[in-house]
């Protein structure tokens, strides 16, 4: 393990097979990224049937049949897979798999991860889970159509759900050798001097999303377990007897209960919200502290905060299922766990807000992301509130007022942070920086579209739109009062698929033509810049660093530069 | 530059990588099986009064306490295994790691009997919610079973001539998959009363 | 004996001759004619416009004299035992279409490999659900500007429903044959089955409340004839 | 592993081994025969669960030597404990709850 650079290692060695947390890093980025740009295809898909029901879809329209119509069945295959390839192959891959593969072991100055054979087990496991989610589109009645969530007994029909079980349980297993890995890595490989609280903020973010997969992610493959039962097997997990199914009573022993698939789901899936926040907050933490010139506000309440909000996220996943019939009781005890959850997150973003205060802020394309993202997710979380309280959330439920709720907090939210992450680390990662102009030509339209995208969704889950409609509402009453905002939406969206082509422009085009930097272009003080850009196969550090204090020492009153790296000695 | 603390302990934390990274799994393991514990109550408590145990009544209890001090006595074999490599004693080890090989295999047969004797009185999982509680977490338990018995047999044999290169990294090895070994025992310690007896 | 060889003579001379007789036939309910009861269809506003008078239920259909509509007749065994063999599925699909949101035709036969096309004549929302047990159960969803749908259906099987999900009342029932003979009946209830080579067949006549029927025929070079008659079935308790 | 192991150590530690071992055997027949004493359900629910607990501490304590195992992996094991905790009994209080409205 962690052998000695080997120049003559053959391509296949080093970028496919290969052991380098770096490497694996990276081919989580890729996949992850092009697996984001495959969720947000099938969403603009679904967005033209939303804006203009039941007419052909232009340029992809001939996958669907003759007519070009997007048929409701595959417009709820779209629905499922694009939050399942979104969330599962997606976000996390990218937060998680890439950024934390890439960014933690350097942060913390070690040379690989702990495990550097099980992080490679971990990208394939990822991997394969992948191709068995992406081949279910194949089968003959198409890819699992039940939504991310796949409550039974809806879910219990066809050849494609099956096969998403079975990628599920794959992509469950590659997460858990990650989060064991980076758990491992951030305890044991801490360089010398690196104590806990010095430690980077995107480390604790990592640190703390490691240990709510390890502990959350089990239980949803005991349930991805017992519903492949149910499919294969004829068991009734969650089927209660006497089901009726269009009019047939179904023929299963029955006493199981859809109930329990939402328990043990939501156990994972609520803790899930988070780990697709908190790494994105970790960058945003990052890149705030460097590019406002001062250290984190509040790093210990941060810490703590974050901590803290690791612990409650396991007991509040029922606020999802307040309009199952769950009794006051235990509705005012989960609404009450999911007000308190609400506090480290107000902590974290507050401290965020205040770090710019007075500072004079270098607003460049990774910072503006940053700041996007405070205002984004702060919509994002506070009209989280009203679904938290089983009262709101008996009306709102299950209304695009969710959907708009959820997508602010990922989408201008969580990926946000990963562009400011891209844009952060790439000079790290390639030894050039990405174009400026091209960066700001990505970030204004993203940013105005995707509240155009989701803004009005507010709008019309007030109006009491339902999410899953196949023709956006289009047969209720109640809802032609705000049909017209889907036009609206779609076209934010279409426009919003425009804006990202100069960021993939920019990847490729910066990799040849960006501006070459040193080990240390943003004048960062934590140890990853300290390492050559970028840095050297298998060991990262010419010599492991040696730490000697807080991770954001930036424009200490009296001192020469305005940052002082973590390596740099005390002095007297 | 190799990784640190693969074979010595790190000092602050007192561990060395591969013993903090298989609690770690195990920790997980406790939550997956504790996922389907958690099916197993509330199917239970879902089921009529007494239905539960009814339906259980139908299971061998004598081959499942043979199996149950079988398993016991492979967690014993195992540790001693590992405490004859601290002696320097290969060759107990290599007794001591057949030994849990074999009852581990013997296990499996026992298992095999009982589940051949369920599928000739035509009980399946899908008779039931017991059942299909049952076969489920043996099933997972025995999957766990045949995966510790492959890490088992590859240093019991093909992975043991590491002993002469590496004889302290290898101990760690032995102790962290007894790690997993009695993990799974411990499970089965579980498994026995709440299916068999209650 | 002699019989049977003069038997064997004439259906070895029909066959050299490649004669084909037809099974004609009419069926009838025997007992009061139950009133089928008016449909409600407030549930979609579209049905209700595209009926001029409010359908029916229609699960008996009765002319004057009590012929019964919508009776499948079908050929269920031949003089060899079994009827698989080559027969090529027609090259016009069959049809079913939603119209009025009711099935049309309520009873349908159709081929195994023969397309079924389905269309959708109601500017509204349909969902054909087809519940075989042997054929593979499909469940797709119509919306008012998806005028048409082909499928096909792999094995033969006895008639199964067919319903719409969005309308409850919505049924119609489907068999699946592996050769070409069968017939529904017409409004005065009777059928005609044509094409079959002279033997002695069993054919079975099934309706959807009604239970069905078994007969043997035998077909010489001029039309056989077979009736059935219906009663209501006695209800069990 | 700690050099602090001396092969006196490890005998002593065997004598625990073979001394545990006979306690999980003894508890394996106890339980057993408890399983057909005439007890309520309530009653013999809480007699296995609490053997079994002493077997599998058993076990943990010094099979997976848990008893002298640094501070850390017993914090790591609290805290799955705890979460397994709540897995185990909070849906169950959500259907009781539930099932008392309805």
């Amino acid at each position: 393990m962690g052998a000695p650079t080997h120049h003559e290692v053959s391509f296949y060695r080093k970028y496919i097979w290969s052991t380098d947390h770096k490497i694996i890093g990276l081919q989580y980025g890729i996949t992850a990224l092009i697996f984001l740009l495959v969720g947000f295809l099938l969403m603009m898909i679904m967005r033209w049937q939303l804006a203009y029901p039941e007419s052909a879809v232009p340029l992809v329209g001939s996958i669907f049949g003759e007519d070009g119509m997007l048929l409701p069945e595959i417009y709820n295959s779209l629905g499922a897979m694009h939050g399942t390839i979104m969330i599962f192959l997606g976000i996390v891959p990218l937060a998680v798999g890439a950024f934390g593969n890439y960014i933690v072991p350097l942060q913390i100055g070690a040379p690989d991860m702990a495990f550097p054979k099980i992080n490679a087990a971990s990208y394939w496991c990822y991997f394969v889970g992948g191709v068995v989610m992406m081949s279910s589109f194949f089968t003959a009645e198409g890819a699992a159509r039940s939504g991310w969530t796949s409550y039974p007994p809806l879910a219990d029909f066809e050849v494609g759900q099956t096969m998403w079980l079975i990628g599920m349980i794959f992509l469950i297993t590659s997460s858990l050798l990650g989060s064991i890995n980076f758990i491992t890595t951030i305890i044991q490989l801490r360089a010398p001097g690196l104590t806990w609280m010095r430690l980077p903020f995107f480390v604790w973010a990592q640190f703390v999303t490691s240990f709510l997969l390890v502990l959350a992610f089990p239980p949803l493959e005991a349930a991805a377990v017992l519903q492949l039962m149910d499919r294969v097997a004829g068991t009734s997990f969650f089927l209660p007897s006497g089901l009726v199914v269009s009019g047939e009573v179904l023929g299963v022993s029955g006493g199981g209960s859809p109930l329990l698939w939402q328990h043990l789901f939501w156990f994972l899936a609520h803790p899930e919200v988070y780990v697709l926040i908190l790494p994105a907050m970790g960058i945003i933490a990052e890149v705030i502290a460097n590019n406002t010139r001062k250290p984190l506000w509040g790093y210990n309440s941060l810490v703590f905060a974050v901590v803290f909000l690791g612990f409650m996220s396991f007991i509040v996943w029922a606020h999802h299922m307040f309009i199952t019939g769950m009794g006051t009781t235990m509705s005012a005890f989960f609404q009450t766990t999911t007000m308190i959850i609400s506090i480290p997150s107000i902590i974290i973003l507050s401290a965020f807000f205040i770090s710019l205060w007075g500072a004079s802020i270098r607003f460049n394309t990774p910072m503006l992301f940053a700041l996007a993202f405070l205002p984004m997710f702060g919509i994002g979380g506070l009209t989280g509130l009203p679904l938290g309280f089983a009262a709101a959330d008996i009306y709102l439920h299950d209304t695009y007022y969710v959907i708009g709720h959820f997508h602010y907090v990922v989408a201008p939210g969580t990926i946000f942070g990963l562009f400011a992450g891209i844009y952060y680390w790439y000079p790290k990662i390639t030894g050039r920086k990405m174009s400026e102009l091209l960066g700001k030509l990505h970030f204004w339209p993203s940013l105005i579209f995707m509240n155009g995208v989701f803004m009005p969704m507010f709008i019309q889950g007030l109006a009491g739109v339902s999410r899953r409609l196949w023709d956006g509402g289009l047969e209720y009453a109640h809802a032609s009062g705000v049909l017209h905002w889907n036009e609206f939406m779609s076209i934010s969206a279409w426009l919003l698929g425009l804006a990202q082509l100069p960021f993939i422009f920019n990847i490729f085009y910066s990799l040849k033509r960006g501006e070459k930097v040193d080990k240390n272009p943003w004048g960062a003080t934590t140890l990853e810049w300290t390492a050559p850009s970028p840095p050297l196969p298998h060991v990262n550090f010419e010599k492991i660093p040696e730490v000697h204090r807080v991770a954001y020492e930036y424009s200490v009153p009296g001192r020469k530069r305005d940052f002082t790296p973590q390596t740099e000695p005390k002095k007297g | 530059m190799d990784i640190p603390y693969t074979v010595e302990e790190r000092p602050d934390t007192g561990l060395f990588n591969a013993k903090l990274g298989v609690w770690l799994f195990l920790a997980s393991e406790v939550m997956l099986f504790g996922g389907l514990f958690s099916a197993y109550v509330f199917l239970r408590y879902g089921a009529p009064v007494g239905a539960f145990h009814e339906w259980g009544q139908e299971l061998n209890i004598p081959l499942a306490t043979l199996n149950t001090l079988i398993l016991i006595s492979s967690s014993v074999t195992m540790v001693m295994s590992w405490a004859s490599l601290k002696l320097n004693d290969f060759k107990k080890y290599k007794l001591y790691m057949g030994l849990t090989l074999l009852c581990a295999l013997g296990f499996l047969i026992i298992k095999y009997i009982e589940y051949t004797a369920k599928f000739d009185h035509h009980i399946y999982p899908s008779t039931n919610t017991f059942y299909a509680i049952y076969f489920t977490l043996t099933g997972l338990h025995g999957l766990h079973i045949i995966g510790g018995m492959i890490v088992l047999y590859y240093f019991w044999i093909p992975g043991s001539k590491m002993w002469e290169s590496k004889p302290e990294q290898f101990t760690n090895r032995i102790e962290i998959a007894g790690l997993y070994w009695h993990f799974v025992d411990l499970v089965w310690i579980f498994l026995f009363p709440v299916l068999y007896l209650l | 004996m002699n019989n049977n060889i003069i038997k064997i003579l004439i259906l070895a001379s029909v066959l050299t001759f490649g004669f084909a007789g037809d099974i004609q036939g009419k069926i009838t309910f025997n007992g009061k004619a139950p009133k089928m009861k008016t449909l409600r269809m407030d549930a979609d506003p579209v049905c209700v416009a595209n009926n001029e008078v409010a359908p029916r239920k229609e699960w008996l259909i009765l002319d004057e004299n009590n012929g019964v509509k919508n009776v499948l007749v079908f050929v269920k065994e031949s003089p060899t035992g079994s009827l698989a063999g080559d027969f090529n599925p027609p090259e016009n699909p069959a049809v079913i279409d939603q119209n009025g949101c009711t099935y049309v035709p309520h009873v349908l036969g159709v081929m195994v490999g023969q397309k079924l096309d389905i269309l959708n004549s109601d500017g509204t929302m349909h969902n054909i659900h087809a519940l075989p047990k042997v054929n593979k159960e499909f469940n797709k969803a119509m919306p008012r500007s998806k005028k048409k749908m082909t499928v096909q259906f792999d094995k033969s099987e006895a008639p199964f429903k067919v319903k719409c999900d969005v309308h409850p009342w919505m049924g119609a029932f489907i068999g699946v044959f592996d050769h070409p003979y069968f017939a529904v009946s017409d409004e005065d209830g009777s059928y005609t089955i044509s094409g079959l080579e002279p033997g002695v067949y069993v054919i079975e006549s099934w309706h959807e409340k009604l239970g069905s029927q078994t007969a043997n025929v035998t077909v010489g070079d001029s039309t056989a004839s077979q009736n059935f008659t219906f009663e209501k079935p006695t209800k069990k308790k | 592993m700690s050099s602090g192991h001396h092969t006196a150590d490890i005998q002593s530690h065997i004598k625990v081994y073979m001394t545990v071992f006979a306690a999980l055997a003894a508890l394996t027949i106890i339980t057993v025969a408890a399983s057909y004493m005439d007890l309520s359900t309530g009653e013999a629910i809480f007699l296995a669960l609490t053997i079994a607990s002493v077997k599998g501490s058993l076990v943990a304590s010094y099979f997976m030597h848990l008893i002298s195992e640094r501070a850390l992996i017993t914090w790591i094991l609290m805290l799955t404990a705890g979460f397994f905790f709540v897995l185990m009994f909070i849906p169950m209080a959500s259907f009781i709850d539930q099932a008392q409205v309805g």
